[in-house]
């Protein structure tokens, strides 16, 4: 595995033609949003780059993020972007199993000694190490022993990143995200529930390109796709400048298309590129397909109230609330209004009235 | 307690707390609209005058006592302070700088009645000794002597033998069965005693029996200008008995403001019953014989006139149109000054502060209000119903040199009515003769 | 960011003015010095009526051209000659990029050595 | 780890927005109950006009200023007019809030167009502004004025701006939502501990003043 093909090689073996790669350069560099004139140097750079060995480790997770990754029809970016990568060991994908597997990664692992990229999905669990292990190892030990010498490190998936489901109140496992145990790392996030495929391969493309990281928000997510919330960028958003809401998911505001906010979209509190890469290869997204955002590529998401109640609407119920402060306000009230007619009444029956006699005769 | 205190301000105040002071209380949010309603503002431009400054002590004892966070501040030491020298404060501004007009409480936009909040704040001031000189002396004559004036029963003794003589009408006092009882303002006793004539003359055309009492005459409530509930109580009372012990039907209110809200609105919650007779003011009552055609008029006013509205009678009493029906009979030339009617500025003198002499100065100034509303109508005559605003607006009057009569209402009506020609003896125009 | 999505803040002013100055520039640049251009244009603050208005001012040209290289892309030359419009497809027929190239020909349209390389070696076995 | 202003918002529409609730009602009853038991005396006086429908007539007939005073002070009068209703209008028909209302308590109307509010959101807040101004240099207001005037126009200003800030997407949205909800929150919590009382005994002050002058046959 020392000598890996590089990217032109791999392609020109897959029959794609150099106006092929300037395609996927043009579209790339446009997805990155870096400047246009940048695609050349996108293209110089993947050109010549070597393939990196990936390690990707499953934890606690539903294998949603590997089926995202995986479900786009060749070819497309994300077909290039793998074979741009040597994909050295991830369970679900690899053709080997048990010792041999492990013995895949080990070797990787040493071979590639800080150079090789560890892609993480899933959370960890720390109440009990024994609720998810791998060939008897630990979540845990095996993402401390993987991080040491690894080049770079993505979490991938909501559950990775910031724990996602596993962590969900009351968090039965004790599960954390990847940063919250490697913190002498940087550590990309890629949150989502999945995370979109192009998302995922951005980063990837951008690590080839420019062999590094690129730029992070305050929750480690690249804010090239993070930057803007899906509301900031929902086709649907002249909807809501206008005031005009579905209030069902079957009504006439529902059909005409109207903003989907009464009816629970978490879109306006929400970073993701939903709204522009779109799903499926740029079919849809779940708003296009008449769902609200349910905000699942933000921490803590399934605690975040109901999924059908707008984001600024109470996630409490007041009611027995109101009811115990109402009844203090009349015991309280009551209280006082006796206080006040007691002090009343002693007053009147101890003044006396005054006389012209005393009017100038002040004490 | 015998001696007043301040202790025993705060206990007055206290009893003037109900439902409606608290609303109030809880109301205002500092916006100073009803600086703009109030003349003493507007005239000196200060805005320590400001209508709202004056809800403060009341103010402080509600925040304090009645409601719940001001009697845990109280208990914590933190509550609102009322001291000696806080009340010396806002003495002035209890007294010296409010007429009670009643113009703020017209303006102010979330509806608090200032000037009722005024009117029980003088009841702590009274009883934490904060009174005025001018008015003690007044409510001492009233309730010694029987008149703000002192005793003035040979004043009026005077005044019914001048009348008499005048109209050959004789005036019946002391008269059980009467329908009607008159009561008096001192003013009109010592300074508007033809008063008495256009009475007579009146009743006499309208077939309408009156009496007066020798017992109570005094309209004027001395006790109400101060703000002292007791005192103004010893001043209703006599007022009542002489009425109920001489079974009249009514009492008739005169021409003066504080005399008709102190026995129609005030006097019945003072001695704590209604009245066994009904009390109705003589411009309520003339407009009434008026419409009834029980007197007609013989001619009208010519020269331009303007009206000036007395607050207690009118903003704040309830005669908004009478006088007007009136003035339509008497008058062909009335002219309306800017604000006229509901919205009327002050003489400047009401409330006590005619009575005050301390308050001189600033009344005289804040008259330039009702100066500039007659420069802008330049009428010839001024017409009033109101004893004291009569006075007031006289004097300042002569204090700016304005060449101005001040005439009042019944007076003018008495002139102006149409009489039997056979019962007017002749003795009358020799009378009026020698007046003029 | 609003400038997006249909119908919204349309109308306010005329946004495609500035871009229209901005490809004049390059057009010059190009004519003094052959100095190429790119405009991405999902990053210029324009909504799909400011667009279309700035296609339409720019006119239809001589050239349109498909192309079929791993997806569908399409190079329409406007009506100013050396101004091209560069669209890349995915195969759901959404855009995945748009530019505005300010170049003789664009890059996409041109043949690549490396291309003509492998249609000269497939050619010559074909021969053989 | 959370999004910045996540964690504040999850409290604000959770326990923040139920202890908003809960102080704001105890206050409400308690202060309503404090001001009503306090009742008042029979006017044994007889009655010249009708109390209760001078009462009444007042409550309306003060949403007109003072004859001449609009002239007078043009800011304070019109501006005021103009804050209270951008403000019932905002509160109340802003379709964000018709949802929260109709959450919580299971009402609902139908709201008014967004960029209607957007745009009178920017006028009342500029209203606020100018009646700050005139608080600080009309010399009664600001004779007035003490720390809770300032205080509770802070209060006012700052759900105001935020929902702004919010709605056209002006600062991370998050936060701004947060600061949104639970500055409105503050402001619900203290209207019974304040003067912005006078959002509620407005009309009963207004009907007192009225009663009493109709009972005398007067108006007011």
């Amino acid at each position: 595995m020392a000598n890996k093909p590089i990217l032109k090689e791999v392609l020109r073996d897959r029959g794609v033609s150099r106006r092929g790669f300037m395609r996927y350069c043009a579209t790339l560099t446009s997805l990155m949003a870096l400047p246009a004139a940048m695609a050349p140097k996108v293209a110089q750079a993947l050109e010549g780059a070597p393939r990196p060995s990936v390690i990707w480790l499953s934890f606690q997770e539903c294998t949603g993020c590997t089926e995202s990754i995986t479900r786009s029809s060749a070819p497309s970016l994300e077909d290039l972007i793998f074979n741009a990568i040597s994909l050295d060991y991830h369970h679900t994908l690899q053709a080997a199993s048990g010792h041999a597997a492990e013995a895949a990664r080990e070797a990787a692992m040493k071979a590639q000694d800080g150079k090789y990229l560890l892609i993480v999905d899933g959370s960890i669990p720390l109440g009990n190490p024994g609720y998810s292990t791998i060939a008897g190892i630990s979540n845990e030990d095996m993402l401390r022993d993987a991080a040491k010498g690894a080049a770079a490190i993505i979490a991938v998936g909501s559950c990775a990143a910031y724990g996602g489901l596993p962590m969900a109140d009351p968090n039965p496992t004790g599960a954390v995200s990847v940063s919250q145990i490697i913190t002498d790392k940087p550590v990309v996030n890629i949150p989502g529930c999945p995370p979109i495929a192009a998302v995922m391969t951005g980063v990837l493309a951008h690590f080839l390109t420019f062999q590094g990281l690129p730029d992070l928000d305050e929750l480690g997510r690249p804010v090239v796709f993070y930057g803007d919330t899906i509301h900031d960028r929902c086709y649907r958003r002249p909807f809501y400048n206008q005031g005009l809401f579905a209030k069902g998911f079957d009504d006439e505001g529902a059909r005409k298309g109207w903003c989907l906010y009464e009816l629970g979209c978490k879109g306006p509190v929400t970073r993701n590129a939903c709204a522009t890469i779109k799903w499926n290869g740029g079919v849809s997204f779940p708003i296009q397909s008449g769902h609200g955002c349910i905000g699942c590529s933000q921490p803590d998401f399934w605690d975040a109230g109901s999924l059908y109640t707008a984001v600024a609407s109470p996630t409490a119920d007041i009611t027995p609330v109101a009811g115990m402060a109402a009844a203090a306000g009349v015991g309280a009230g009551v209280a006082v209004a006796a206080l006040n007619a007691q002090s009343k009444k002693k007053t009147a029956s101890e003044s006396t009235p005054v006389t012209v006699q005393e009017l100038g005769d002040k004490q | 307690m015998t001696a007043v205190s301040v202790e025993r301000g705060v206990e007055a105040l206290r009893q003037q707390v109900d439902a409606s002071v608290a609303s109030y209380m809880s109301s205002c949010i500092h916006c100073g609209l009803c600086a703009q309603a109030c003349l003493f503002y507007t005239e000196t431009g200060d805005p320590k005058y400001t209508p709202q400054r004056k809800l403060e002590p009341l103010y402080r004892v509600w925040k304090n006592d009645f409601t719940l966070l001001g009697r845990l501040a109280s208990m914590a030491g933190l509550g609102c302070k009322i001291t000696d020298e806080f009340l010396d404060e806002w003495e002035e501004l209890i007294y010296d700088s409010c007429t009670l007009c009643g113009r703020c409480t017209m303006a102010c936009p979330v509806g608090i009645d200032i000037t009722a909040v005024v009117r029980k704040t003088r009841e702590g001031m009274v009883a934490s000794g904060h009174v005025p000189e001018g008015l003690i002396g007044a409510a001492t004559r009233a309730v010694e002597g029987g008149g703000p004036m002192g005793d003035l029963l040979p004043a009026l003794k005077a005044v019914i033998r001048r009348s008499e003589a005048a109209t050959g009408i004789p005036v019946e006092v002391d008269k059980e069965g009467a329908e009607y009882m008159v009561i008096l303002s001192a003013q009109e006793t010592v300074g508007f005693p033809e008063i008495v004539e256009a009475y007579s003359k009146i009743f006499k055309q309208a077939g309408v029996t009156w009496t007066i009492s020798t017992k109570a005459f005094e309209g004027t409530n001395v006790g109400i200008q101060i703000g002292s509930r007791d005192i103004a109580r010893t001043l209703v009372q006599r007022v009542v008995d002489a009425a109920e012990e001489l079974k009249v039907k009514a009492v008739i209110a005169p021409e003066c403001g504080h005399a008709y809200t102190a026995l129609r609105w005030e006097g019945p919650n003072l001695i704590g019953r209604t009245y066994e007779f009904d009390v109705v003011h003589i411009t309520e009552l003339v407009d009434q014989l008026i419409k009834e055609g029980r007197i007609k008029f013989k001619g009208k006013h010519k020269s331009k006139i303007t009206y000036h509205d007395p607050c207690q009678t009118n903003r704040r009493g309830g005669m908004l149109n009478p006088p007007r029906a009136i003035l339509a009979e008497i008058s062909e030339n009335l002219v309306e000054m800017e604000d006229a009617g509901l919205w009327n500025w002050c003489c400047g003198g009401g409330g006590g502060v005619g009575a005050n002499e301390r308050a001189d100065e600033l009344k005289t100034k804040v008259f330039m209000r009702k100066k500039r509303q007659l420069d802008g109508v330049k009428p010839d005559e001024l017409v009033t119903s109101c004893a004291n605003c009569r006075n007031i607006i006289e004097e300042a009057l002569d204090h700016y040199e304005i060449d101005l009569p001040v005439l009042g209402l019944t007076e003018m009506v008495a002139e102006y009515m149409e009489t039997d020609e056979i019962e007017e003896p002749a003795a009358d125009k020799a009378v009026k003769g020698e007046d003029q | 960011m609003i400038g997006d999505y249909p119908g919204a803040w349309d109308g306010m002013g005329e946004p495609e003015q500035s871009v229209l100055i901005e490809i004049h520039r390059a057009v010059s640049a190009l004519l003094e010095d052959d100095s190429e251009s790119v405009i991405d244009v999902s990053t210029l603050p324009l909504g799909v009526a400011d667009l279309a208005r700035l296609e339409d001012a720019l006119g239809q040209g001589e050239v349109e051209a498909t192309i079929e290289a791993g997806g569908k892309s399409t190079v329409r030359e406007t009506g100013v000659s050396g101004v091209w419009i560069v669209e890349h497809f995915s195969e759901s027929g959404s855009v995945l990029a748009k530019t505005i190239e300010v170049c003789e020909a664009p890059t996409i349209l041109r043949a690549h050595r490396e291309d003509i390389e492998i249609g000269r070696d497939e050619l010559g076995r074909r021969l053989a | 780890m959370t999004e910045p202003g996540m964690d504040l918002l999850m409290w604000a529409r959770g326990t923040g927005f139920q202890i908003a609730i809960g102080v704001f009602l105890f206050g409400l009853v308690l202060r309503l109950i404090e001001i009503f038991a306090l009742r008042r005396k029979a006017d044994v006086a007889p009655p010249k006009g009708d109390a209760v429908s001078g009462g009444l007539r007042t409550i309306f007939t003060r949403f007109v200023p003072a004859p001449g005073f609009a002239a007078l002070l043009p800011a304070q009068i019109i501006g005021g007019v103009i804050f209270h209703f951008g403000l019932l209008f905002i509160v109340f028909f802003f379709v964000p809030h018709i949802a929260v209302i109709k959450d919580t308590f299971g009402v609902s109307w139908p709201g008014i167009s967004s960029a209607v509010i957007n745009a009178l959101t920017v006028l009342t807040v500029a209203i606020l502004v100018v009646l700050l101004v005139v608080r600080l240099k009309h010399p009664v207001r600001r004779y007035l004025s003490d720390f809770q005037d300032y205080f509770i126009w802070a209060l006012t200003v700052v759900p105001l701006v935020s929902g702004y800030m919010a709605f056209n997407a002006v600062g991370p949205y998050t936060i701004v939502l947060a600061i949104h909800v639970l500055s409105a929150e503050l402001l619900i919590a203290l209207i019974p501990f304040t003067r912005l009382t006078h959002a509620f005994t407005w009309v009963s002050s207004r009907y007192y003043n009225g009663a009493f002058a109709g009972r005398k046959g007067t108006m007011s």
